[in-house]
């Protein structure tokens, strides 16, 4: 077995219009840059995939990443609990404009949720949210005489995760605070796709420093030197760039 | 001619049935011996619900590490892309679907589909472990066992009378004398020992054995 | 005289009641600037949603590393003991109760203990983040906020007016002119600048605030 | 900030009478042996704590560890999935007289309930057991068709854990598969007592080597060398032992 695939464009070829997509990155720590780019280079050669549903805890920054993927037009909705980071007005001027959907949900719930996922938990009750305009038309339910929020399990077709060392069986590790949403996107996605900075062989991590087992994994494809989105940004990029 | 198979030969026969790089889960005791079975060429990695994918085999007596062991708390020994990790993390594997299959032992299988492997009455201690979490989560959920109890009494039955591990849960049996499906609420008989008749299987099985086209005959090595 | 403390000397103030060891999450913006002011021989933790535990002051300009960030996405250091783990697990930290406190910006604080500090109404892009799981898990939930609007109006009410961010969940507010409890429902002025009388306080206060004895002075160095 | 504490005398000393203990292990891999015969030593010398509900995944084997703690009578409940492992005697004798209280969980439920108990979730929702009679008295819920059982948190007063590194802060390592239980139940126990084969000053763990991050964690204390329950049943030891 040998989870490792040569190029980025096949790692997300198989990637159809109306997928739902979680992409790992809080910010631009974690954020799959080369994955996201290779999606728009597909979608711009073939108009595919479009529609996408993006769940992710920010809406895009700038001109690259998941703001690049709502500029050129494969998103249809967004799944996020803060999208208004440093310049969001990808996001926002389409959102305003009516063109663009939005899924609002506390952080907390949204890991919750994914988590629960991957796990197999249909549902779950949290104090997050209860009284509040967020948790409108949702169960509500007392426990110990306190009342709780009853959340759904939310799932992927695809995960479009960054790490930092990945092997041939799919087992990862991150680097710092890239970890964040990836480990439980990795769980709840059908299909997880990763970027990592180093692919290696079986036996290549030792088994105690695994964070994500490669269960949860389906391709792991290197990307040695991988782009900051922070940086990019900083350095005001877009994607795709004047060509 | 052979007219039951041990139980190495009923593991061998779903050992076949396992798929290069399938995740799997092994019940404790008798299903344990499918992974000796694994088909030249092909690797399969094994779970285990105490927070080890990629086992391999037991170490040499004597060589045992009693800090890493299986479900059945054997001590096993690490293949070249194991991982660790903590129950619940191991859990959300088996509860989440990412298990391509499990493979339990039974006292009883139901036509439905319904399990009953965990216990055989209010006598004595109770001790479920986790086979009620496995076979809600395994893509594919198949049971070995012999095809009749000691006694000679059916083990593939219309209704478990014994208490259920889950409902509507198994998908093959793999069994001393056929390998029979289950769809659609019917046993579907798929193999069986060349050596016995039609009526031989059905006269050992305690609800209508159903086909879909000729069975195919059931041929394994002598182990 | 002091008529209104700076967000320094409010940021001081909240930091004075952190006790050493205490896990401790601070909001995004104003709130983050109470870490510059731990006493002298106490430590607390700094838990950042986003997955870290036991970090430290920005790095230098220049020397950020932007796989290391705060939930702000402002570049962090770590301290010795630190720790990485995921999204969910640091929200385990949140909602199972284990911080300490959350220190937390408003727009409005009721006397309920009613928090409104995401959404100013239904214009431009709503944005929640973490705050509506920090006011369900902390032990303690402490805001920081100046005592009235820019407009001059209450930001201490005796009802939200703005959607709010979680129902019954404040127990102590800072402001730039008093430290207000909250309890059984009722504002409790603890302390208040010496320069301003009970009116004064009470005239800038949009609920009744209650006494417990003599307000102490809310003294605090300049910054 | 320093949770190293110097005596399992004291790590076991505010335990009190009917209180509810997690303790960590899976077999003998990562049972606090230590820590449970201090708890020991501590009833035999004052008579307390008694009236114990433990929770591990089984009930005790020969007569050491959890089935000491029973047979020399601090128990007066286990919540468990297997009570039957190899030579469970003590806690078969003490229940089928009638003498100790049996709460059966299926494996993954046990699991799921405890980090829910760590987490703040009060309930959620499992296929496991459904349409069985350990789902007896329970709601059930359909999701998408499917039927599901509602389960309950679980905590703890204490857990007692076993763990390999850990620091000042209370970090964690673990070994291998001992790893198994503990870091849920460090999560889910309202203190959390560990012994650790070695105690190290903040900064001694690689922050992404570690596994229970130390504010889940109370009290750390060092055991070099610690027993192996796997190897004192296999010498067919005794606590006490002859003294």
């Amino acid at each position: 077995m040998d989870k490792r695939i040569a190029t980025l464009t096949e790692a997300v070829a198989d990637i159809p219009d109306g997928a739902t997509v979680m992409i790992g990155g809080f910010g631009g720590s974690g954020a799959p840059i080369e994955l996201m780019h290779a999606l728009i280079d597909r979608f711009l050669a073939t108009g595919s995939p479009k529609n996408l549903t993006i769940i992710n805890n920010n809406a895009g920054n700038g001109h690259v990443g998941i703001a690049a993927l709502i500029e050129q037009g494969l998103v249809s909705k967004m799944v996020c609990s803060f999208p208004r980071s440093a310049d969001p007005r990808v996001f926002t001027e389409r959102y305003l404009a009516g063109e663009i959907e939005l899924e609002l949900v506390p952080q907390g719930t949204l890991a919750e949720r994914i988590r629960a996922g991957g796990a197999g938990i249909p549902a779950f009750y949290t104090p997050t949210s209860y009284g509040t305009d967020l948790a409108k038309g949702k169960p509500v339910a007392e426990f110990d005489g306190r009342p709780y929020v009853q959340e759904r399990w939310l799932k992927a077709d695809f995960a479009l995760i960054k790490a930092e060392t990945g092997d041939a069986h799919g087992n990862l590790t991150y680097r710092m605070a890239a970890r964040n949403f990836s480990p439980i996107m990795a769980m709840a996605a059908a299909k997880t796709v990763v970027q990592v900075s180093q692919a290696v062989d079986a036996g290549g991590i030792d088994p105690e420093a695994v964070i994500t087992p490669g269960i949860f994994v389906d391709a792991v494809v290197e990307v040695r030197d991988p782009q900051q989105e922070e940086a990019l940004n900083r350095a005001e990029a877009h994607y795709p760039g004047a060509q | 001619m052979t007219t039951k198979l041990t139980n190495a030969q009923i593991a061998w026969r779903a050992a076949q049935d396992i798929t290069d790089g399938a995740y799997v889960n092994l019940g404790i005791g008798f299903p344990e011996m499918v992974a000796k079975f694994q088909p030249e060429g092909r690797e399969a990695i094994f779970h285990t619900e105490n927070g080890v994918l990629g086992f391999g085999q037991a170490p040499a007596a004597g060589e045992e590490d009693w800090d890493l062991i299986n479900a059945g708390k054997k001590a096993i020994t690490l293949k070249p892309g194991a991982a660790f990790f903590h129950h619940a993390d191991s859990f959300a594997m088996v509860r989440g679907g990412h298990l391509d299959v499990a493979i339990l032992g039974a006292y009883e299988v139901a036509e439905t589909g319904d399990l009953a492997n965990w216990s055989t009455g209010p006598k004595g201690v109770p001790a479920v472990g986790g086979a009620m979490d496995l076979v809600h989560g395994a893509k594919r959920v198949a049971v070995i066992t012999d095809h009749v109890t000691k006694d000679g009494k059916p083990k593939l039955v219309e209704r478990c009378s014994l208490p259920l591990t889950g409902v509507g849960c198994v998908t093959r049996v793999y069994t001393s004398l056929a390998v029979v499906d289950i769809e659609n609420g019917h046993f579907v008989l798929r193999e069986k020992l060349a050596a016995l008749s039609l009526e031989d299987i059905q006269a050992q099985t305690g609800a209508k054995l159903h086909l879909d086209g000729q069975p195919a005959d059931l041929i394994v090595p002598e182990l």
